[in-house]
C-alpha cells in the first residue's frame, strides 16, 4: 500500500488551484452568501440552487470516488488506532469519527504550496497530505512526540495546547505575504478552542495585516463534556465578523460544500483579500478521547440525530443513486481500507521505542553545556548498572 | 477514619469546604457534569448546583481573571485547571494580579482563591500532560504554593488552603490520584499547620526532602536503604511557598546530609531553593554536599522515555550513596 | 474643599437609577439604534430626532451645569499633575485631556452600588466617585502602589496591565448574580486593549453567562502610538456583536449622549439581558504619558481637527447660548477647579513616603515565615548603620 | 571603536544584523515609528521598511505565537516586549511553543526567535515596569537566557542573540540603557561565545557573580571594598542559561568565597541554582557559605521605596563581610 507523498499531490482533486477555478471577479459574490452551504442533502441528493456548486464544478465521477474512498480510508484509520489504544498499543487516541467529510473536503482543497496547522484531531487531513499513517501513530504511541516532517508534508506537527496553533498560522501566512507568495496558511481548531484569546488575537493580527490565512473551525458541538452553546451563543462564523473577516457556515458532514467552501476561502487568500473563517458544522460521533465517557454529559438522543447525517453515507448514497459506485466499488474500498489498517497495526506493533540517549537530543540546535553534561552523567549512571550486572 | 484514595479524599474535602462555607464556588473546565477529567469534582454540581459548581469555556485566563472579580465580590473560587501543561494561558492573570492584588491594595482587597493543578509525569500522557511548574509559582511573591502527597493530606489541606485568605496554588500528584490511604474524614481538621513540612521517616544517615508525587518514591527508596544498613530519614516538605526550613535544618542537624528529589528539571528547580539555603545554614552540619535529583535540562519526554526522565529509588539512592562517600 | 463621598452620591444627576429612568420595554428600541449616538452637536447644539434623548429627559439646567462643573474640575485636575510631573513631584502621568466627557458622563450614571474596574487613564471617573484627587496621585507618585479603598468608593485601584480588568468586571458581574443583585460592574478599557486576549475571552465569558457587566471602550484613536486601525479596521462595537454582545457606538466628547448610553447599557445589565460594549469614540488630546512624544507619531492636523471637537467647549456653548450659565457661572466654576487644584498640590507635596517596613506588609493576608524572617533581617541591618552612625 | 549608550548599542547591533541577514524581521509595540519607548529600534524602520520593521497590535501572545509562525517560514524575528511585567500574557506561547517546537519536532523544525525584554527597576516606574522575571525562562528547558551588562556586550550579544539557531530570551538592564561604553562597532564580532561568563574585576579573597543591571553595583562594591582592603573578584555571568559555572569555579577555587547578586527575589531566584551547584562542586573549597544578595519575598514595591528593595553596594559588601567571618 503506497501513500500519496507531497509530490504525488500535484495529481488528483487537491491540485485544482483555487486561482484557476475561482474567478477573483466572483469572490465576493461567493463570500456574500448567507446560510448553511450545502451541497449534498442528508438523504444523498444535489442540492440546487447554491452558487458554491460552480466552485466543484470540476469534480467528476473520479473524484467523488477518490473523495469517498478517502473518507472511507481515513474512517479506518481512526477505527484501528481506536482497536489499539484499546488493546494498550496507544497511550491514547482522540478519534475523528464523524468529522471525515469536514477534513477530507478540506485538504484536498488545498494547493501543493499551503501549509497546515492542525489540532490533535486532524487524523484525516494528514493523511490526505500523504503522511504515513503509522507515523501519526508515534505521539499517541508516546514513543515520540511528533511524526512526520512538516515541511516534507506541508503540515505541522499537531498542536494538543488548545488555541495555540492560529496564532502560528497567522504568522506563517505574514511570512508568505514578505515573501511575496501567493499560498496560503489553513489551520483547524475546535468550537472550544474559539474562546481561547489566542485565537481571537490570530483573529485581530489576521485581520490587521490582511494575511493568507484560513482560519477552519470544526463545530463538532463539544468541547469534551462542554456544549458549544457554554462556549458562545451565537453561531462560531459571527466571531469573525467582529474583526471583519468574512465567514462561510458549511455543513461540515458535506464533503463537496466543505471542499467548494474551502477553495474560496483559498482563492480569497491568494487574491490578498486576507483571511477567512469557515465554521464546519458538525458532530464528533466518539469520544473527546479514549479516556473519555460521553454518557456522563450528553444524550443518546442526539448521537442518534446526527448518526443520520454520516458524512459518508450521504456520499455513499449519492454515489450509488447516480450509478457513480458499484458493489464492486464498495469492495474495492473495503479492501483499500483493510490494507491500509492492517499496515497501520504492523507498522505500530514494529515502532521502536526511544532510547535513553534521544532524550537528550533536539534540546537545542546548538551545543549546550548543562545538557552535555547531565548527558554524560546519565551515561554513566546507567553504565554502572550494566557493570553491576 | 475511612480509606480513601486522594482523588476521593481530594472530593472530600472540597465537598466539605462547600458545606462549611457558601461562598465557596468551584470553576473550571469540565467540572460539572463531567466531574472533571480526574472525576475530583465529581458529584458536586449534582448536590451543590450549577451555580456553585460552574462549567467554564475553554479559556484559562479567563477562569482566573473571573476568579478574581468573584472574590473582590466576596466569593472564595476553586479554580481546576485541567492539567499542568495548561496554566500557562493563565499566568498573567496569577502572577500580575492573583498575587499582587493584596499587596497593590494595601490589605484592603483579599484574594482567596484556590488554583487546583493536577501534576507531574508518570502516568504515560502526551505532551504538555506531565509538567511540574511549581518553582515558577513558588518563585511570586504573594502565592502560597503548596502539594499534598497522600489522601489524608489531600483532605485537610484542600480544607485549609480554600480556608486561606491568601491564593493558594494547589498542586495535586495526578499520579498518586488513585493511591489509597486513610482519612480522618470524622474528626476535626488537623492542627498541624498548611505551611509546616513534615518527618514520615525517621532516621539519622541521610535526609530526603520531597514532595507531592516524589514522596512515594523517596519512602520507597529509604525503605530499600534500611535493607541495606542506611538509615534515612524522610520530610515531605507539603508546603512550596513558604518552604519550612526549620524543619529541614532540625533533620540535617542530625543526619548532616541531605538529597533533594522533584520531577521538575534540576536547573532552576526548587532543589535549588533547598540546596541553597540548607548548605548556607548547616554550613558546619553538612557532612557531604547537598545533592539534587531530578528532572533534566530537557522539556518532558515522549511517555515511552519517562521512566528515564523522571527519579525512581534508584537514581535517589544513587544520591544518597555519593552523600555517604562524598 | 469637599468632595463627594460614596454616600452623597444620592444626592445629584447620578443616583438617577437607570430601572427608574429607563423602561425594561424600550430597551431593545434603544440598543437597536443603529448609528453614532450624539446629543450635543459639535457647536453645542442639540441634536434632533435621536431617540436617547429620553434617557437623560431629568437632566435639567442644574444637572447640565453640574456636569459642566466635573469636566472643567477634572480637566483642571489633569493639568495639576501635568505641571506636578514635569516638576518631579510625580514619577508619570497619564492625562486625560479631552476624554472628560466620556469619563464624566459614563461615570454619573453609575448607580451606588455599581462596582468599576478603571485603567490608569480614568481620573474623571475616580474623581465622580468621590475619591479626594490627592489619593489618585498616590501611585503615580510612587508613594504606593494605590490610592483609596475600593469598596468604600465602588472603584477598583486602576489597572495598569492593559486588559486585565473587563476579565475581573466580569466576575464580579458573575457574583452580582449569584447573589441576586441587580446592580451591574462596569469597565473601562482603550481601543489597543481591544487587541488583547483577556478581553475577548471576557467578551466570551459575560455573553456566555449573561453577566450584568459594561464593557466601556474609550476609542481615542492611538495606543501610544499604534493608530487604532492597526487594532482592527472594523469598529469596536462590531467586535461585540461577535459574541452577541450589543454595541453603542457614542460620540465620547458629547457628555450627555455617553450619560444616556451609559444608562442604556446599565439599565440592561439591570434588567438581566446581559453585557453591552460601549465605544465613546473620543481623542486623546495630549501624549500617552508624560514620557510620551507625539511629534514622532501623529500630525498636527489631527490634533486641530480633534481640538474642535473640545468636550468642555462644546457644552459651554449650550449652556451660553441656551441661557442656561453667565460669566458669574464661568467664574465660579473656575475658582472651583483652582480651590481643587490648589489642595490637589498641597495634598501632593504633603505626601508621606513609604517607610522601609511598609514594603513587607500585605504581601500576605496571612503570617509567612520567610517574609517574617526577610523583614527582620533587614531591619537589623538598617539598625547597624544607625549603631554606626 | 566608538562610545555609545547601551541602548545605542543595541540600536547598532540590531541594525547591524538586519543589514546581515534579509530573513531578521523586528516585531512589537510601538517599534515602528516610536522607535519603541526607549528608542532602541530607532530610525529602523524608517531605514529598513514595515515589513522589517512591524508594529504589533496590543498583544503580547500574538506578538510571540505570530513570530512562531514567522519562524517556521524561515524568518529570524526579533520581538520586542515593552516591558518586563508585560512578558506574562505571552507565557504560554514562550513556554509550551518557542522552548519546545526543536524537541517537539526531534530537530525538524527550528525557532531562531529572540525575545528582547527591558528588565529591572531602579528607574522610578509604576508597578509592573521593574520586575526581574529571568528565573521563570532560566528554568524552561529549550530557551537560552542572556543579559549584557554594558554597551560593548549590548552590541555584540544582540547580534550573537540573533544569529542563534535556538530561542534566546534577551534581557536587557533597562536602568543602564543611557550609561555609555566603548563599542567595537567597525572590528570582527567578539568570539566571546555568548554563553561565556566574564571576569570583570580580579580579586582573590571574594568572588561576586552578578549580571545585568547589578553588574555594575558589584563592581562599585569591589572598588569600595578594595578602598578598605578587601579584593573583590567581579563576574558577569552574561549568560542565565546556560551558566558558565566553570567560569565561576576557577574563581571560588581562587577566592573560596562567593556572593551571588540580583534584583529578582531571593527565594527560588537564579542565585539558588548558583549557591546550590558552587556549594555542591566546591565543598571542599568553600571557606564560609555561598550568601545570596536579592529582592525581598515581595512584590515590586512602590518606586519610592525601591531603594530598599534593591541590592546596592552596601547590602551587598554586608554579605562580602558575612564571608569574610562566616
Ligand atoms: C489550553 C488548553 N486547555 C485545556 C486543554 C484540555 N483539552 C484538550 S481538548 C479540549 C477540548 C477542546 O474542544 P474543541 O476545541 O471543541 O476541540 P475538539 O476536541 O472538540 O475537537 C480540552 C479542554 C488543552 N489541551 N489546552
Ligand atoms: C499587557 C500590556 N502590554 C503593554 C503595556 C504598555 N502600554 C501601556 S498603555 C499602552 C497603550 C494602551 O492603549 P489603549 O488601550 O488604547 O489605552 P489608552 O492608553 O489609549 O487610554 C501600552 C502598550 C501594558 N501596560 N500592558
Ligand atoms: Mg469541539
Ligand atoms: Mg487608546
Amino acid at each position: 500500500m503506497k501513500y500519496p507523498c507531497r509530490a504525488q499531490l500535484v495529481k488528483g482533486v487537491q491540485v485544482t488551484t483555487a486561482p484557476v477555478r475561482v474567478p477573483d471577479t466572483r469572490i465576493p459574490e461567493w463570500t456574500g452568501f448567507d446560510g448553511l452551504v450545502q451541497l449534498i442533502s442528508v438523504d444523498g441528493q444535489r442540492t440546487v440552487g447554491c452558487p458554491y456548486w460552480e466552485l466543484v464544478g470540476d469534480v467528476d465521477a473520479n473524484q467523488l470516488r477518490d473523495l469517498y474512498r478517502d473518507m472511507a480510508i481515513v474512517r479506518r484509520i481512526d477505527a484501528e488506532a481506536m482497536a489499539l489504544q484499546r488493546q494498550g498499543e496507544l497511550a491514547l487516541w482522540a478519534p475523528l469519527l464523524g468529522q471525515e467529510a469536514a477534513q477530507v473536503g478540506s485538504a484536498r482543497a488545498l494547493r501543493h504550496d499551503d501549509f497546515v496547522f492542525p489540532s490533535y484531531r486532524e487524523h484525516g487531513v494528514v493523511y490526505c497530505l500523504g503522511v504515513d499513517p503509522v507515523q501519526m501513530l508515534r505521539l499517541w504511541r508516546g514513543a515520540g512526540l511528533s511524526g512526520w516532517d512538516p515541511d516534507v508534508h506541508g503540515i505541522a506537527t499537531p498542536a494538543i495546547v488548545v488555541g495555540s496553533q492560529p496564532l502560528h498560522a497567522t504568522g506563517y501566512a505574514l511570512g508568505v505575504t514578505l515573501d511575496g507568495a501567493n499560498s496560503a496558511a489553513l489551520t483547524y481548531f475546535g468550537d472550544g478552542a474559539t474562546s481561547e484569546g489566542d485565537v481571537a488575537e490570530a483573529f485581530g493580527f489576521a485581520a490587521s495585516y490582511v494575511v493568507p490565512v484560513v482560519f477552519f473551525c470544526q463545530n463538532n458541538q463539544w468541547a469534551i463534556s462542554e456544549p458549544v452553546r457554554l462556549q458562545s451563543h451565537t453561531s462560531i462564523v459571527q466571531r469573525g465578523r467582529g474583526y471583519g473577516i468574512p465567514g462561510i457556515q458549511v455543513d461540515g458532514n458535506d464533503v463537496l460544500a466543505v471542499l467548494a467552501a474551502t477553495r474560496l476561502a483559498l482563492a480569497r487568500a491568494s487574491a490578498g483579500e486576507g483571511p477567512t473563517l469557515i465554521e464546519a458544522v458538525t458532530y464528533r460521533m466518539g469520544p473527546h478521547t479514549t479516556s473519555d465517557d460521553p454518557t456522563r454529559y450528553r444524550s443518546a438522543a442526539q448521537d442518534e440525530e446526527w448518526r443520520a447525517k454520516d458524512p459518508l453515507a450521504r456520499l455513499s448514497a449519492l454515489l450509488h443513486t447516480e450509478g457513480l459506485a458499484d458493489e464492486e466499488f464498495d469492495r474495492q474500498v473495503e479492501s483499500d481500507a483493510s490494507a491500509v489498517s492492517a499496515a497501520l497495526r504492523a507498522g505500530c506493533l514494529a515502532m521502536p521505542d526511544p532510547e535513553p540517549a534521544d532524550l537528550f537530543d533536539h534540546v537545542y540546535a546548538e551545543p549546550h553545556a548543562l545538557l552535555q553534561e547531565e548527558r554524560d552523567a546519565y551515561a554513566a549512571y546507567l553504565a554502572e548498572f550494566d557493570e553491576g550486572a | 477514619m475511612s480509606t480513601m484514595s486522594l482523588g476521593k479524599a481530594l472530593n472530600s474535602g472540597l465537598r466539605r469546604a462547600m458545606e462549611h462555607d457558601p461562598k465557596v464556588v468551584l470553576m473550571g473546565e469540565d467540572i460539572g457534569k463531567l466531574g472533571g477529567v480526574f472525576r475530583v469534582t465529581e458529584g458536586l454540581q449534582r448536590d451543590f448546583g450549577d451555580r456553585r459548581v460552574i462549567d467554564t469555556p475553554l479559556a484559562e485566563s479567563g477562569v482566573i481573571g473571573t476568579a478574581v472579580g468573584l472574590a473582590m465580590r466576596g466569593y472564595r473560587p476553586v479554580c481546576e485547571i485541567q492539567f499542568d501543561g495548561f496554566v500557562y494561558p493563565a499566568f498573567d492573570q496569577i502572577v500580575s494580579q492573583v498575587a499582587k492584588l493584596h499587596y497593590r491594595n494595601e490589605g484592603r482587597v483579599t484574594v482567596p482563591l484556590t488554583i487546583r493543578i493536577p501534576f507531574g509525569g508518570g502516568v504515560g500522557a502526551v505532551e504538555h500532560h506531565s509538567e511540574s511548574p511549581e518553582a515558577y509559582f513558588a518563585h511570586t511573591a504573594g502565592l502560597r504554593v503548596v502539594t499534598p502527597s497522600n489522601a489524608a493530606d489531600g483532605y485537610r489541606m484542600i480544607q485549609q488552603a480554600i480556608a486561606s485568605d491568601d491564593p493558594v496554588v494547589f498542586f495535586e500528584p495526578k499520579r498518586r490520584y488513585w493511591e489509597k490511604g486513610e482519612v480522618d474524614d470524622d474528626g476535626a481538621l488537623s492542627d498541624v499547620p498548611l505551611e509546616r513540612a513534615v518527618v514520615l521517616r525517621e532516621g539519622d544517615q541521610v535526609t530526603i526532602a520531597a514532595y507531592g508525587p516524589m514522596v512515594a518514591t523517596a519512602l520507597h527508596a529509604a525503605h530499600i536503604a534500611e535493607g541495606e544498613g542506611t538509615s534515612v530519614e524522610v520530610i515531605d516538605l507539603r508546603s512550596l511557598s513558604p518552604i519550612d526550613f526549620a524543619t529541614l535544618e532540625a533533620s540535617v542537624h542530625k543526619t548532616g546530609r541531605l538529597v533533594v528529589a522533584h520531577e521538575a528539571s534540576v536547573f532552576g528547580g526548587l532543589g535549588a531553593e533547598i540546596a541553597a539555603r540548607i548548605s548556607e545554614r548547616c554550613f558546619f552540619h553538612l557532612e557531604a554536599p547537598v545533592r539534587r535529583v531530578g528532572g533534566f535540562a530537557t522539556p518532558y519526554p515522549a511517555s515511552r522515555a519517562e521512566d528515564h526522565f523522571l527519579p525512581d529509588a534508584d537514581r535517589i539512592l544513587h544520591e544518597v550513596d555519593r552523600c555517604l562517600q562524598p
